[in-house]
């Protein structure tokens, strides 16, 4: 709006308008459950974005420091409802983290396979929200379509179709059931033609690519200077997965797993599979990029359940038992983060020697991830900040929690 | 990860500001006194070879029974503890710093413990800050925005204190 | 008992809708509704632009004032539009002054209008049949009048030609305005949720 | 009619003639205001059937199912009685008039629009020499509507939908009047029915295919005209993922479908606007009703049918032109304000002109179209080069009501 | 009433519809405050003319056809109209800039001749 005149005091205007405050939520299509975002708009100019956040707050932690690990694993799975194999998995690998539990290998790749389709199942609704922001309701439902034969086979795991509590310290609650890797092979066979349904529909499709390409920059630093995780991060081009730099209590579990991590590096990401390319116009770290990282990392850990249900099949051991429900913890503190679909989900556990924490702490990937908001929609157009927000991929119940 | 050189080479430059180190645990932390706080994270934040430019969490620790009959078997000591998980990209290695506070400040009951803030080192520490403040009564002193985050801006009393009761009453709603 | 002349009873009904709702502007003091009033007026306007047999005219009454002036003004009105503004109350004796001098003023040329026996019926059996008047409007600007013999309106309609593109700049022109970045004195009550 | 409900009034109701004309003329004039309304009510009820059903496919599900058999036909039916049983909702701090009277703007622009359009020779509600003009003009008043309704709404939401609203109708009408202006300057005429006829014969007697420019044409007027109708990716006012609902936010029950209808009206109204236009109106691709001779030199029964299969043709082709239009609803993502204002003056706005300026040249250095140009011979004789007074000269004089 | 339907219209009734929205729009300029309203009234003031143009103009509302205008009057309609379109929009965007220096559109303000 502001042009360039001597005084940079003095601004040019079309028409003098008043700024108005617009409250985004917490009843609203496009914030993903019950944020709120107070816009200080001028027109169409959105100048400043306060996020209030607190509105699904369910005091999880205050929960934890009464009940057992395993009596709150089904509170992990209320976080990122969207990811709650991976919220257990974080959980219960700090839990063992505390009790120095060696896990059965069977049940590693039983984890890997669990979490890593619990992933595309969340980046799938990830895909087709940012549809749905952007104002194009049919992604969104293919997507969904994909996810419910993913809610499927956990549904024959473990009973659940989306608080799962199926992963719990000590394993799992379960084994997988017999035919089940069958099952998952098909899924996983038509998935990729599905995936350039997608491809077509929102990564090359030109008013996409338009509303994405160069909306919501997000610089190297920022990212990490603001805390921001997973796909955010490395959309920015910051090369960085926990599932390969993490603690070795995770990233044991993806032990001779082959996987590049989807960062782009010199302009191009890793490429095994015939990705459409990126638009010239995009810069590194726009929604346009955080949104291909997720499409990108669907492909990667298809892979990677391929790789552990040949491991899986052939692997010695238990599906792993799960831990007394009052297992006495030893006295300490541990802190572990694991990679979840949305950033790196950390859990910090103080025990004072008995059976119950004596506090427990989420942290939240999307609470850090969130918080870049307000520098990334200030000047930008009010239709960019359902881009915005949406491309970071946010689920209130992690931010909350 | 953080090594007992690391300890060394903090105590060396920081000398009071570092408080204590316990290297044994499962996961080694070091303790810093809140004066010093800002430095020594500015320092690990900036220094090559150190560059821990990930903050991943503040969590805030209370360690108070109100139980008298369990306080007897208390392990610990009655204090809060603000704790600093940070990461270092380019080294990929943790480090976790605690900064060990009184309940109440001047143990006057209602006076916040106050921290320094490191928001202006790391932005994310902005909201973790504003999350700690709002649940477990931490002042971050020069915060930028030092509002509760989580619970309403009216709300009474910080709720993962261990002696905090629930309201009995919020607005016409029954709390207990 | 004669037939209705069904001409007449459309013309009493577009002519009830702009007297009507031109009243309606001057009575209204909320200027969005006034700005309503005024293009229900100027749409039964066109009503009798079509019973004169001024279809053409009628069609671009509509599309201009309705489609085009009545949008930027709703376009000046919301961009001005705060409780403050949307209603001034005017003063008693302005009303009654102004009331006087159109009472005069209408007495006058309702005088005038029915001065003239000529004037007071036509024939308007031959209304409903359609004339291609576009076609001749047409040539009539571009100063060919075939229907007349005379030479038509080229350089009127040159010089509003000219006329249009230099208010299209004019009023850009004067739109703009230059202010502080910073503006000084903001509204308190823009300010709340 | 009116005659017939005169004499019933003086017979049975005992009133004088002087009230019983009127009145005869009233009801008359009501009961073909309803037949009318109606037609184009269910006409919009079928449409948003159709983009359910449509936008099921699109989406690898059914749509509706159940109310009224297999293909949930009566589904649209059941929703109308469900709108008008909720509750009438109004913002306490809205303008209580502007709020009331915003939907009904919106409806009678929409409908008003109707009663210029011709769907077979003569079949027209009043037959206007400027009809594409007026038609275009009355399209216009709908904004106003939508304007309304965003301010009278007291929603700061509504405040955006309608602004928006404002900025791009107003940026698009200029576009579109420009590609309209090219098959009106082919056929010499406004009137909708001499550019209908106009068309008659083989399917390169359609203006899209007169030459080259026309063919640009056409695809810019859908896009100018899916703009100004306000459907995806141009749904801007509405913009659900952004403005909540746009200006009909606070908009609930029967009021909320007015709007509905008065979106689907227009949709279809600009389709068969383009197939009349550009598409032989109701002329087929192949002349099928004059080669076994079903118009008016054989009887008025012959030439009733005739009409009857020019006006299926003519829906058949426009109903074609509302499921592109549903089909790019639920494809797109929507455009950005300022993308699709650029759209319309960068992009649009010139082409149009452009062409606008090579169909000109094209009808004054090759007269008759691509085709005559071509020296493509035409079965049945047609030629194009009819004067457009002539043309004119020979509608009927007056188009029956009706 | 009915009197009144049966009989043909003439250029005298038209004339009282143009000479009523002609005061409305006087009475409009002369009492509002608001500077959109007194564009308002303007607006009408140009109808009202037009109304005028446009019935003498017409073919068949006057007895002796040959004294109307013809197209003449339409095309002087025509005239007004969009000369109208243009004021109307000078006239906006003056209103826009004296609020833009005043913080007010009311005309009763504009006293300063200065910018």
């Amino acid at each position: 709006m502001s042009t360039d005149v001597d005084d940079p005091r003095i601004v040019e205007f079309d028409v003098r308008t008043d700024e108005m405050l617009v409250n985004m939520g917490p009843q609203h299509p496009s914030t993903h459950g019950v944020l709120r975002l107070v816009l200080r708009t001028d027109g169409e100019i959105v100048s400043e974005v306060t996020p209030h956040i607190g509105y699904l707050h369910r005091c999880a932690e205050k929960i934890g420091e009464n009940l057992t690990p395993r009596q709150w694993i089904p509170y992990t799975d209320r976080m990122d409802y969207l990811a709650g194999m991976n919220m257990n998995l974080g959980w219960s690998l700090t839990v063992e983290k505390l009790l120095n539990y060696e896990l059965p290998e069977k049940a590693r790749h039983l984890r890997v396979i669990i979490a890593e389709l619990n992933r595309i199942a969340s980046h799938f609704v990830g895909m087709g929200a940012y549809g749905l922001d952007l104002g194009t309701f049919s992604p969104f439902l293919y997507a969904f379509r994909e996810r419910e034969k993913i809610l499927d086979l956990f549904e024959d795991a473990c009973g659940a179709r989306l608080t799962y509590s199926y992963i719990t310290p000590g394993g799992a609650t379960d084994d997988l059931p017999a035919g089940w890797l069958k099952k998952c092979e098909t899924f996983l066979d038509q998935l990729l033609a599905v995936i350039d349904e997608c491809h077509t529909l929102l990564t090359t499709n030109e008013i996409f690519i338009r509303r994405t390409v160069n909306v919501g920059v997000l610089s190297p630093e920022m990212a990490i200077n603001y805390g921001c995780t997973g796909p955010v991060l490395r959309g920015s081009g910051v090369d960085h997965d926990l599932r390969r730099d993490g603690e070795e209590r995770y990233t044991e579990m993806y032990d001779g797993y082959a996987f590049e991590v989807i960062c782009e590096t010199d302009g191009h990401y890793p490429s095994d599979h015939d990705y459409p390319p990126v638009p010239e116009s995009a810069v590194l770290g726009d929604c346009w990029h955080r949104f291909y990282v997720r499409m990108l990392e669907v492909i990667q850990a298809m892979d990677l359940i391929r790789q552990a249900m040949d491991r899986y099949s052939t692997a010695e051991g238990d599906y792993g038992v799960p831990i007394k429900l009052f297992e006495k913890l030893p006295k300490g503190e541990v802190y572990l983060e694991t990679e979840c679909p949305r950033g790196q989900m950390g859990f910090y556990l103080v025990s004072d020697g008995t059976s119950i924490p004596w506090r427990t702490r989420a942290r939240s990937s999307c609470f850090s991830n969130l918080s870049v908001t307000e520098e990334l929609c200030r000047g930008v157009l009010l239709a960019d900040v359902p881009a915005v927000v949406g491309s970071l991929d946010i689920v209130m119940g992690e931010i909350d929690r | 990860m953080s090594g007992p050189n690391l300890v060394d080479q903090l105590k060396q430059r920081f000398g009071e500001a570092i408080t204590g180190a316990n290297l044994e645990a499962i996961d080694p932390w070091i303790e810093v006194s809140p004066q010093g706080l800002v430095e020594v994270c500015r320092h690990l934040h900036d220094e090559p070879g150190l560059e821990f430019n990930l903050l991943n969490c503040i969590s805030g620790v209370d360690y108070f029974q109100p139980d008298e009959k369990k306080a007897k078997k208390f392990p610990w000591d009655v204090h809060l503890e603000v704790v600093y998980h940070m990461w270092s990209l380019p080294h990929k290695r943790s480090l976790v710093l605690k900064v060990m506070l009184p309940r109440w400040k001047d143990d006057k009951e209602g006076e916040l413990p106050e921290v320094p803030t490191v928001s202006g080192i790391w932005r994310t520490a902005d909201w973790h800050e504003r999350e700690v403040y709002d649940l477990m009564g931490v002042r971050f002193i020069g915060h930028p925005d030092p509002r509760r985050i989580l619970c309403p801006e009216d709300w009474v009393g910080h709720p993962l204190r261990r002696d905090y009761e629930m309201p009995l009453e919020y607005h016409g709603i029954r709390g207990r | 008992m004669d037939q209705i002349n069904w001409h007449t009873f459309f013309f009493l009904l577009s002519a009830l809708g702009a007297c009507t709702f031109a009243l309606m502007v001057v009575f209204t003091s909320n200027i969005v509704r006034m700005a309503f009033f005024l293009v229900l007026s100027l749409t039964s306007t066109a009503g009798l632009f079509f019973l004169a047999g001024a279809d053409f005219v009628g069609a671009m009454q509509i599309m201009i004032y309705v489609g085009g002036t009545m949008v930027l003004l709703v376009f000046g009105v919301m961009l001005t539009a705060q409780e403050r503004f949307v209603s001034l109350k005017t003063s008693g004796g302005t009303w009654s002054l102004a009331a006087l001098a159109g009472g005069a003023l209408l007495a006058v040329l309702l005088q005038t209008a029915f001065s003239v026996d000529d004037w007071k019926a036509g024939d308007t059996a031959q209304a409903g049949q359609s004339q291609t008047t576009a076609t001749r409007i047409g040539l009539g600007l571009l100063g060919a009048r075939f229907d007349e013999g005379t030479s038509g309106y080229l350089l009127p309609f040159e010089i509003v030609s000219i006329h249009l593109l230099v208010v299209l700049i004019g009023a850009a022109y004067l739109a703009r305005a230059k202010r502080r970045a910073k503006p000084s004195a903001d509204n308190p009550a823009d300010r709340s949720d | 009619m009116a005659e017939f409900f005169t004499t019933n009034l003086i017979e049975y109701v005992s009133l004088s003639e002087a009230w019983a004309t009127p009145l005869g003329y009233i009801l008359a004039a009501m009961i073909h205001i309803a037949l009318l309304l109606n037609v184009v009510a269910v006409g919009a009820l079928g449409f948003i059937w159709l983009e359910r059903k449509v936008a099921g496919r699109i989406q690898d599900r059914l749509g509706p199912t159940r109310v009224g058999g297999r293909f949930g036909w009566l589904q649209t039916l059941a929703d109308g009685l469900k709108l008008i049983t909720k509750e009438d909702l109004m913002p306490a701090a809205a303008d209580p008039f502007l709020f009331r009277v915003a939907p009904y703007v919106a409806f009678c622009a929409s409908f008003a629009a109707y009663l210029a359009l011709p769907f077979a020779t003569g079949w027209v509600g009043q037959h206007l020499n400027v009809a594409v003009f007026f038609i275009l003009a009355v399209l216009g008043i709908e904004v106003f509507g939508v304007i309304l309704a965003g301010y009278g709404s007291a929603s700061k939401w509504s405040l955006f939908g309608a602004m928006r609203e404002a900025a791009q109708v107003v940026s698009y009408e200029v576009p579109l009047g420009l590609c309209v202006i090219v098959p009106v300057m082919i056929a010499g005429t406004m009137d909708l029915i001499a550019i209908g006829d106009m068309q008659a014969g083989m399917v390169w007697n359609w203006f899209i295919f007169h030459d080259p420019f026309t063919f640009i044409t056409f695809w810019v007027f859908f896009t100018c005209a899916t703009a100004s109708v306000n459907r995806a990716p141009f749904d801007l006012a509405e913009a659900e993922s952004e403005l909540v609902a746009g200006f009909h936010t606070e908009y609930s029950g029967l009021r909320w479908s007015f709007f509905f209808m008065a979106e689907y009206g227009s949709m279809f109204l600009v389709s068969v606007l383009a197939a009349i236009l550009f598409f032989g109106g109701w002329n087929g691709p192949i002349p099928i009703t004059e080669i076994i001779g079903l118009n008016e030199t054989n009887g008025a029964l012959a030439g009733y049918v005739g009409n009857l299969l020019g006006m299926t043709n003519l829906i058949i082709k426009a109903s074609l032109g509302v499921t592109v239009m549903i089909w790019v609803r639920w494809s797109f993502p929507r455009l950005r304000i300022d993308q699709v204002i650029t759209t319309c003056l960068k992009y649009c706005t010139p082409i149009a002109a452009m062409m606008f300026l090579g169909a000109a040249l094209w009808i004054l250095y090759l007269p008759g179209g691509l085709w005559a140009t071509l020296r493509l011979s035409d079965p049945l004789g047609h030629t194009r080069e009819a004067a457009p007074d002539q043309q004119a000269a020979a509608m009927p004089a007056d188009g029956e009501r009706e | 009433m009915t009197n009144l339907l049966t009989q043909p219209v003439g250029v005298s009734h038209y004339m009282a519809v143009g000479a009523v929205m002609f005061v409305c729009g006087i009475v409009c300029m002369a009492t509002k405050r608001n500077a959109l309203g007194v564009l308002m009234g303007i607006e009408l003031v140009l109808n009202g003319a037009n109304i005028n143009f446009i019935a003498f103009g017409s073919a068949y509302l006057q007895k002796d056809s040959a004294m109307s205008l013809g197209l003449d009057g339409q095309l002087i309609a025509l005239f007004v109209i969009v000369l109208a379109a243009a004021e109307a929009a000078v006239a906006l965007a003056i209103a826009l800039n004296f609020y833009n220096n005043h913080h007010s559109i009311d005309v009763d303000r504009a006293d300063e001749l200065k910018g």
